[in-house]
């Protein structure tokens, strides 16, 4: 188990270097610059630039040095807990990301959970009863959720949130409690909001669950082990809790690590159409202005937590099964 | 060769025999002999199946459906300049934003008509709200004919063509209501499904055709080609896909042409959307390289490009085309995504992306949620994508149930 | 099989499986469909119920039934504001107001001992501002979606509601010596920065040896600044003196002096020639920046985190907390000016601005009354959707209009690297054809309801410069004659697929860049494109964001782009005449990137104006520094009728209807003023007199 | 469906009577087993020997009441005397009632063939023994562990304190097949069905297993019926064969008799396909074609498409009927039918010689 925790562990790094190189090569392909966006900043006031002071800005940001360097002083950055600096927030990027991650991660959480207590009863109820017409409904309904797009999702439900539940269109918190201390009816607020982003972004991780769940379940309930149990005159409904639904459920665990990245894109598009205080719209904004330390640094972050739930997966999925544990 | 049972009452118990029963269970004739097999016996395990899964697609009730829909969409798509009712740039500032026309029957009057028509608009605009407001005016009554004759367009920029396959000669029929520039939305609708509806598969093409390369080459020589192989398909998958696509497509260059945009778009989509496929095809050949026919084939010297795309490809062709079904919608929502973001597509192309852009702010939603139609259209072509390749996965499955 | 028969042995009993089960097949299937007819069915219900009006319920006098009527060429009438608003503001002496009173908010302060009296904390005989209804009362939030649309940034001097004349604010008096090259300005004695400290000489001189002088902290430096320098005379009095005659340099004194002036006392502290650099950057580090420098601009905006806020400022509100989706302002308590009866003003206490909201986000949220004021990211063409929300959002919708001069203007680059499309460009027909291409009047109708004014891109109608020739000039809807002058320039179909070629027979590529902000170019260039194929000119547009803009712009990579031709109006076109002139490089102008390089460095680089070009130069180069007024106004003239003949750029519409979402609760508003830029957005309109109703009077 | 819960022979601890089951599948309806009927008396041994996809394991299944799901009994009765003697028709119990569920795994355990799958990857060999024992004993949590502790002793698992915990997958095949037969014994079942016990193990361990079944059988004095396909298992198992062939019984006698002189032509065929270590040379035998699909039984006999030895058109048209030839053997052929046997004794004698 030790040298399984430790080999996993090990295998990161590689990937991290490699995911750290890759984000900082595709961050660099668009055209211009941090500066450019910058420029773009201080024309917006109304101002304007000398070529000497556009040098100047880009020595300031080690802009002009050689690739590669840029790259080590980055990624260096991240050993020291230095997340790197935007340049055209002119503020360093920890500031800018940290109460934001904390949303994406609270939407992300909510996501998975939402994912999961819609995904296990529909799944398992679909398997059980296969081409039952529940079966049907729930399959169509999962098939709708993957297929409606989560912006278009997100769209509607803040419409009809704000139609029929007055909830405030936008954010994470109406206008009243903003700037408030924390308060219960504060959280009730925020509840009442970060449902529809939790919705709209598990929905589509959810189809693909219900699925898999299905289909494992369908799978193992014909395992000779479940005919063993069943042999054995456990009640079926404890049966196919014990047996095949362990077993079944390994997706469920496995989810932790590759929904992560589904979930980050569609906090991307939810967060740009509800304008939530999240990491996507960051993000989006971030690409779009060229600023490629806080872009890299929150793709780089991204990816991290991946590759962290992948490992923290499996590390999961080892715990409860024991053929990989003794592998 | 069919009787119907009496006493089980279950006619058609027999038609669907395994083929197994057939080669075997004709009584007194001669029993084949395994050593010997027909001259053409590889042909006829190869076509079975095929035919077997054929056979097993039909079956899939769901997936004969979503099979049709796709049709459907797809001849619209080629045939777009000929379905459309309207041309899909034509504008009308009398027609801002009017809503959906209903096709009727029964006029103002009560009276029945066997050919349905509809009511042409009559705008005003509201002095207070400036709010245009449509009423149909029982004045113009547009007959709704097939194959009317309209303004000359030219199918696929080459064929001059006049008539569309319904419409009205008195007058624009705006089935789907219009938008900001009173332009159809169906008509506008129909020509982007013929930008969104290829581009998936274009781009499920180019996947394919990386993805069996690379999970090829991964699966087939193993060791650490295997190994760098799988490190890549780790890393790309551990990055959002979104995201990366928004670093992708803000890197094309800026002065390309829409089709060369286009181009671009597809190619991104597929960049990150041959991981999954490369994995299955990975799987496959890892568990076909020890297979005795490619054992054989690779004693007997055959060349190993020969070994791979004559004997390996085709054993698991049907399992990767169940797939690559599954992967088309995720380019055709990618698609709609990236242009929906304003960095993908842009007008005077028409997609379903470019339309529901268009169509993303609060005002669509409460005022003209007409124009989210393309997204029902979204979500009905993906629905379908997704029914099919289920349907094929089933049925390419030899093992399921 | 050949001998497939019935079974005897077949028992009994056997239930119909089959049928059953094909039965639950179609099921499937059948409900796939019921549910899909279902969702249409619902869509078509709901649009059904929204594509009929509903009728509005008129339940109180709007004020902005009581617009007055716009002038035939599209201004506001002069009327439409108080006539004391084209005055010098009158001091609390003049108005014999002895006694002043403050927001009960600030007393509770002061009686905590916070702050000291209301009498110490304004300046020395306080201006009194005129209210545009009636005189307020004190206190109230303000929910808003930008700060500076009730904290406009107010300076020296402030502009009229036409933005043509200057009236004092901050400054006494500004003095200018007859040659123009020497401004003397006195600042009134008594005022204070929001910490209470004085606002003297030293804030001016402060910010312009150590911020502006300082390359690190100030990369931009351009006009008006360039070889001025600053003399200071005493604490209320300094001078700018230039070696050029600056006629015009009190119009930036009305709209940019809020940049002159930094707290001196506050920011000294960060900056690295007042405190040891080492230490300072060590504290820098501290807070997570790279050095001082991005230290001090932190504290210089005063948005840095939570740590800092509070930074001292002259404007009516201070920043006082930001959160990640909104920012709070507080009244400032030694903002220096009274009502009529001697309340300190600004009325209302408090704003919270909404932030980190899109465009989308913020119309909804103004179209059911979410905000006290909203305009800057409000779009024409959602001018129904806030209407019809009145009747629910406690919210009226005033239509002010914007102050572009062309609410979307075509450039086309003229120093462009490819010679071909340069040579075209360069031909005034087919300027003239492109031009003569657009239906103005379409777009009017389509995209501004038919309420802007379809126009070529001049100054605004209210300007002294203006002529109505120049508006008129090549902005009729013509594409016969425009085909003929593409003809005759010899840009014809050389292939027959119905687009033009290249005199040399090469395709007509031209790709126009554009980068969306303010005004509606998208659905502008989605018509004029339209307009354009019809005469066989067919472009590519293609949408990029503004580093692309700002680095394709600089960089002359552009073919053709677009922005919204402010800077027309008599405060900002004879300082920026960018239109019309090559003058300036930025991201706004992709004309003549290379032309403007040439006359800004005098010659060295660049590349030379053609003739017709030179000409204007010569006029403008006279014309800035010119004392004489008679003869600049016929040099601007001139100027402009070069435009209006040679079609530099091509204008749409102008004065187009701008959306003003105001709460019903929030009065002295005025119904009707432009929009823009060259306004700064509400500076003109005395948003300190703006007032809250209390809630119950409703 | 009459009720004959009473009538039951006093001798006899099963009685399955004409037994039909059915399934409804996707091809049709498949029909595993066409009215089979045997018997096992109390202590005694029975062997049920057929092909692969006979009906054998769905005989196990139906008096366990654990058909997959689609499949029906749709006919017959399965008579049991359970331990405290009351006798129950297992076909019209709830398949998952409360007297069903006591009945598997107290009453009538299993043994089944792959002893790698049969057991669940994922829990402790202990969990799954034990589980036996909580739901058909009142024993307390101690007591169940010296329990299943004391049967892998007796079923020869060394080092069995420690080995309970072990999984599934850390146990070699024959270990695995002990630990199932442990599981099979712990609740004291008065029937034990061993389904191709050994089928899956290497040929030198196939031995001791079905000593050891044979011996726990004798020790604890349980009904057995063995389920395989390899007649040479049977040989030393059981003491009375019911040959299986497309859900009907086509032979059955005591073990011996059987051997000495198969009647019916398929039990000689699978008799000839038994490899003899004795005797002269010969080329072993298979029996021609494979078992034809459940969804399409053959008309008339079932077994004539295969038949070496048909006697004619009544092969396909008539159906032959059980009949006993000598003393507890009973055979379904046309051979010896009285009707048929004259036409049919020439081409028996002249094929079955050569």
């Amino acid at each position: 188990m030790f040298n399984y925790i430790a080999r996993r562990i090990l295998l990161m790094i590689p990937t991290l270097v490699a995911i750290s190189m890759l984000i900082f090569f595709l961050i660099q392909l668009p055209p211009g610059d941090a500066i450019t966006s910058r420029l773009a900043q201080l024309q917006a006031e109304g101002s304007e630039i000398s070529e000497e002071a556009i040098a100047a800005l880009r020595a300031r940001f080690y802009l002009d040095d050689p690739v590669h360097v840029q790259y080590l002083r980055w990624v260096g950055g991240f050993f020291r807990g230095d997340l790197g600096y935007s340049v055209v927030h002119e503020q360093p990027v920890s500031t800018l990301v940290g109460d934001r991650l904390g949303y994406t991660m609270l939407i992300a959480v909510g996501s998975v959970l939402f994912t999961w207590v819609i995904a296990f009863p529909l799944g398992f109820y679909s398997a059980i009863r296969q081409y039952s017409t529940s079966d049907y409904v729930f399959t169509i309904f999962a098939f709708l959720g993957m297929a409606t797009p989560n912006f278009l999702l997100a769209l509607v439900l803040m419409y009809l949130g704000h139609t029929y539940f007055g909830i405030s269109v936008g954010g994470l918190i109406s206008p009243e409690f903003m700037g408030q201390p924390y308060s219960f009816a504060k959280l009730v607020d925020l509840l009442k909001h970060i449902w529809i982003p939790m919705v709209v972004v598990g929905t589509a991780g959810t189809a693909g669950l219900v699925r898999i769940l299905r289909a494992n379940l369908l799978d193992e309930l014909q395992k000779p082990y479940v005919i063993t149990a069943r042999a054995k005159g456990l009640k079926s409904l404890n049966l196919i809790f014990k047996y095949p639904v362990r077993i079944a459920i390994n997706p469920f665990i496995s989810t932790v690590g590759w929904m992560l990245p589904a979930i980050f894109s569609g906090d991307a598009i939810v967060g740009v159409v509800l304008n939530l205080p999240t990491i996507g719209p960051l993000l989006l904004e971030s690409l779009m202005t060229q600023d490629m330390y806080l872009a890299g640094s929150i793709l780089l972050i991204m990816s991290a937590l991946t590759v962290f739930g992948t490992l923290v997966s499996d590390l999961l999925l080892a715990a409860i099964d024991p053929r990989i544990r003794y592998d | 060769m069919t009787e119907p049972d009496p006493q089980t009452d279950v006619p058609t118990v027999d038609e669907s025999g395994f083929p197994v029963a057939e080669m075997t269970t004709s009584p007194g004739g001669p029993v084949s002999d395994a050593s010997a097999p027909p001259p053409d016996a590889a042909d006829l395990v190869y076509a079975s199946q095929w035919k077997l899964m054929g056979r097993r697609f039909c079956k899939h009730k769901l997936a004969l459906v979503g099979t049709g829909i796709l049709l459907v969409f797809y001849v619209v798509a080629a045939f777009c300049e000929f379905f459309a009712p309207n041309d899909p740039t034509e504008r009308d500032a009398t027609l801002i934003l009017a809503p959906p026309q209903s096709i009727r029957f029964v006029d103002e009057e009560g009276k029945f008509h066997f050919r349905p028509f509809v009511y042409g608009y009559r705008m005003e605009v509201n002095p207070e709200t400036w709010q245009r407001v449509y009423t149909p005016d029982p004045e113009k009554r547009y007959d709704l004919v097939f194959f009317p004759k309209g303004e000359p367009y030219r199918l696929w920029n080459l064929i001059p063509m006049q008539r569309r396959l319904f419409g009205s000669t008195e007058g624009r029929v705006l089935l789907l209501g219009t938008d900001t520039l009173g332009r159809d939305v169906l008509s506008r609708i129909m020509f982007g499904a013929r930008i969104s509806l290829t581009i998936g598969l274009i781009g499920v093409v180019l996947t394919f055709c990386i993805g069996i390369t690379l999970g090829g080459i991964a699966g087939y020589f193993g060791g650490f080609t295997d190994h760098a192989i799988q490190r890549l398909i780790e890393v790309l998958i551990c990055i959002p896909q979104l995201p990366l696509w928004m670093v992708l497509s803000a890197a094309l260059p800026g002065h390309w042409s829409a089709l060369r945009m286009y181009f671009g778009i597809t190619l991104i989509l597929s960049f990150l959307g041959w991981t999954g496929l490369a994995r299955v095809v990975r799987g496959k050949f890892l568990s076909l390289r020890n297979e005795d026919f490619v054992v054989a084939a690779r004693l007997s010297g055959t060349g190993e490009v020969q070994i791979i795309f004559r004997h390996m490809v085709p054993s698991f062709m049907s399992h990767i085309i169940a797939s690559a079904t599954l992967a088309v919608p995720g380019m055709i929502l990618g698609e709609t995504a990236l242009s929906f973001l304003g960095i993908g597509l842009r007008p005077p192309v028409i997609s379903w992306g470019v339309l529901l852009q268009q169509a993303q702010n609060f005002q669509s939603v409460a005022m003209a949620p007409w124009l989210l139609y393309p997204g029902l259209f979204v979500i009905i072509v993906v629905l379908a994508f997704n029914v099919v390749g289920d349907g094929l996965r089933d049925a390419a499955d030899p093992y399921a149930e | 099989m050949p001998i497939q028969k019935k079974n005897p042995a077949q028992k009994p009993g056997v239930p119909r499986h089959r049928k059953k089960r094909s039965k639950r097949h179609s099921h499937g299937a059948l409900k796939a469909v019921l549910v899909l007819a279902g969702i249409f069915w619902g869509l078509d219900q709901l649009f059904q119920r929204v594509g009929s009006s509903p009728d509005r319920i008129v339940d109180m006098q709007r004020r902005s039934e009581m617009n007055p009527p716009t002038n035939p060429d599209g201004s506001i009438p002069a009327d439409s504001w108080p006539a004391e608003w084209f005055e010098a503001p009158r001091k609390a002496s003049e108005m014999g107001i002895t006694a002043f009173s403050e927001s009960p908010m600030l007393a509770e302060r002061r009686a905590a001992g916070d702050l000291p009296p209301l009498e110490e904390r304004l300046c020395d005989d306080p201006i009194v501002i005129h209210p545009y209804e009636k005189p307020g009362r004190h206190g109230g939030t303000a929910a808003l979606e930008n700060a500076r649309d009730l904290n406009p940034p107010e300076g020296l001097l402030r502009p009229d509601p036409e933005v043509r004349r200057v009236f004092p604010n901050f400054a006494e008096s500004v003095e200018v010596s007859d040659d123009g090259r020497v401004y003397t300005i006195t600042l009134r004695k008594g005022l204070r920065w929001s910490d209470g400290h004085p606002h003297t000489s030293e804030d001016y001189r402060f910010y312009f040896e150590d911020v502006y002088l300082n390359p690190e902290l100030n990369p931009a430096m351009g006009p008006p600044f360039i070889g001025a320098e600053i003399r200071i005379i005493d604490e209320l009095t300094f001078e700018y003196a230039w070696e050029d005659p600056q006629p015009y340099f009190h119009h930036h004194l009305a709209l940019d002096s809020i940049f002159y002036a930094r707290p001196a006392h506050f920011l000294k502290e960060f900056h690295a020639a007042y405190v040891d650099p080492e230490e300072l950057n060590a504290r820098a580090r501290q807070f997570g920046f790279r050095d001082w420098i991005g230290f001090f601009g932190a504290m210089n905006s005063g948005r840095h985190g939570r740590n800092v806020m509070n930074r001292p400022v002259m404007q009516a509100f201070v920043l006082t907390r930001i959160d990640l989706q909104m920012e709070a302002f507080e009244r400032n308590p030694f903002y220096s000016k009274v009502d009529p009866e001697g309340r300190q003003l600004p009325y209302i206490d408090r704003l919270e601005v909404h932030t980190g909201l899109d465009e989308e986000v913020i119309a909804a949220r103004a179209g059911t009354g979410a905000f006290t004021f909203a305009a800057s990211s409000l779009r024409t063409s959602d001018i129904p959707m806030f209407k019809i929300g009145e009747s629910a959002g406690n919210h009226e919708t005033f239509i002010w209009n914007r102050i572009q001069g062309a609410d979307v203007l075509i450039q086309m680059n003229f120093t462009t690297e490819d010679e071909g499309l340069r040579n075209i460009f360069r031909d005034l027909r087919f300027r003239k054809a492109l031009s003569l291409a657009i239906d103005r009047d379409e777009i009017n109708e389509m995209i501004y309801f038919g309420r802007a004014t379809p126009s070529q891109v001049t100054v605004s109608p209210f300007s002294v410069f203006f002529e109505e020739e120049f508006a008129r000039a090549y902005a009729d809807h013509d594409p016969a004659e425009a085909a003929r002058l593409l003809d005759e320039m010899g840009v014809v179909d050389q292939n027959g697929d119905g687009r033009r070629n290249r005199p040399d027979g090469r395709p007509l590529n031209i790709t126009l860049e554009w980068h969306a902000m303010e005004t509606p170019k998208q659905e502008t260039m989605e018509l004029v494109t339209a307009h354009w194929r019809q005469i066989g000119i067919d472009i590519n547009l293609r949408q990029v964001s503004g580093s692309l803009q700002s680095a394709r712009t600089m960089g002359n990579m552009m073919d053709m782009t677009l922005w919204h031709a402010d800077r027309t109006t008599d405060m900002v076109f004879p300082v920026q005449p960018w239109w019309f002139v090559p003058i300036h490089r930025g991201w706004e102008s992709s004309m003549w990137p290379l032309w403007a390089e040439w006359y800004r460095s005098g010659g060295e680089s660049g590349e030379e104006p053609i003739p017709e070009m030179l000409e204007v130069i010569g006029w403008w180069d006279d014309f800035r520094t010119n004392m004489d007024e008679n003869r600049r106004i016929e040099l601007g003239k001139k100027i402009l009728a070069a435009q209006a003949e040679n079609l530099w750029g091509i204008g749409t519409v102008s004065l187009a209807p701008q959306p003003v979402v105001v709460s019903t609760r929030l009065r002295n508003v005025p119904t009707r003023g432009y929009w823009g830029w060259d306004s700064r957005r509400s500076l003109p309109y005395f948003t300190e007199s703006w007032y809250l109703r209390e809630a119950q009077a409703e | 469906m009459k009720q004959n819960n009473a009538e039951m022979k006093d001798g006899n601890i099963v009685e399955v009577e004409d037994l039909y089951v059915r399934f409804s599948r996707d091809e049709g309806i498949l029909k595993p087993i066409n009215g089979f009927s045997f018997n096992i008396p109390a202590g005694s041994s029975i062997g049920v020997v057929g092909e692969s996809g006979c009906g054998k394991t769905m005989t196990a299944y139906s008096l366990l009441r654990i058909l997959p799901r689609g499949g029906q009994i749709t006919h017959g009765s399965m008579r049991l005397r359970r331990k405290n003697g009351e006798v129950v028709d297992l076909a019209q119990l709830d398949a998952d009632g409360e007297k069903m569920r006591h009945i598997r795994g107290g009453d009538v355990a299993m043994i089944f063939q792959e002893p790698m799958t049969a057991f669940s990857p994922v829990h402790t060999l202990y969990d799954q023994i034990a589980e036996v024992l909580e739901i058909h004993s009142d024993l307390s949590d101690q007591d169940i562990r010296k329990r299943v502790v004391e049967l892998f002793d007796l079923v020869g698992i060394p080092d069995p304190e420690s080995r309970v915990d072990a999984y599934a997958f850390e146990f070699s095949g024959g270990m695995r097949q002990r630990a199932m037969i442990a599981m099979a014994l712990a609740s004291e079942p008065a029937l034990l069905i061993a389904d191709e016990p050994t089928t899956a193990l290497d040929v030198t361990v196939q031995a001791q297993v079905l000593r050891l079944i044979k011996k726990m059988q004798r020790k604890f004095n349980i009904a057995l019926m063995l389920i395989t396909h390899d007649l040479g298992v049977i040989a030393h198992m059981v003491d009375y064969v019911y040959v299986m062939y497309m859900g009907e019984v086509v032979e059955a006698a005591p073990v011996a008799e059987l051997f000495k002189n198969p009647l019916h032509p398929y039990t000689r065929d699978l008799l000839n396909s038994v490899p003899k270590m004795t005797g002269p040379k010969q080329e072993l035998a298979h029996i021609k074609g494979s078992v034809p699909s459940s969804a399409a039984l053959p008309p008339g006999c079932m077994f004539h498409p295969r038949c070496t030895r048909r006697v004619g058109e009544v092969c396909w048209t008539g159906e032959p009927a059980l009949v006993e030839m000598n003393k507890n053997h009973y055979v379904r052929c046309f051979i010896h039918s009285p009707e048929t046997s004259g036409m049919s004794r020439h081409a028996e004698e002249t094929e079955y010689d050569a």
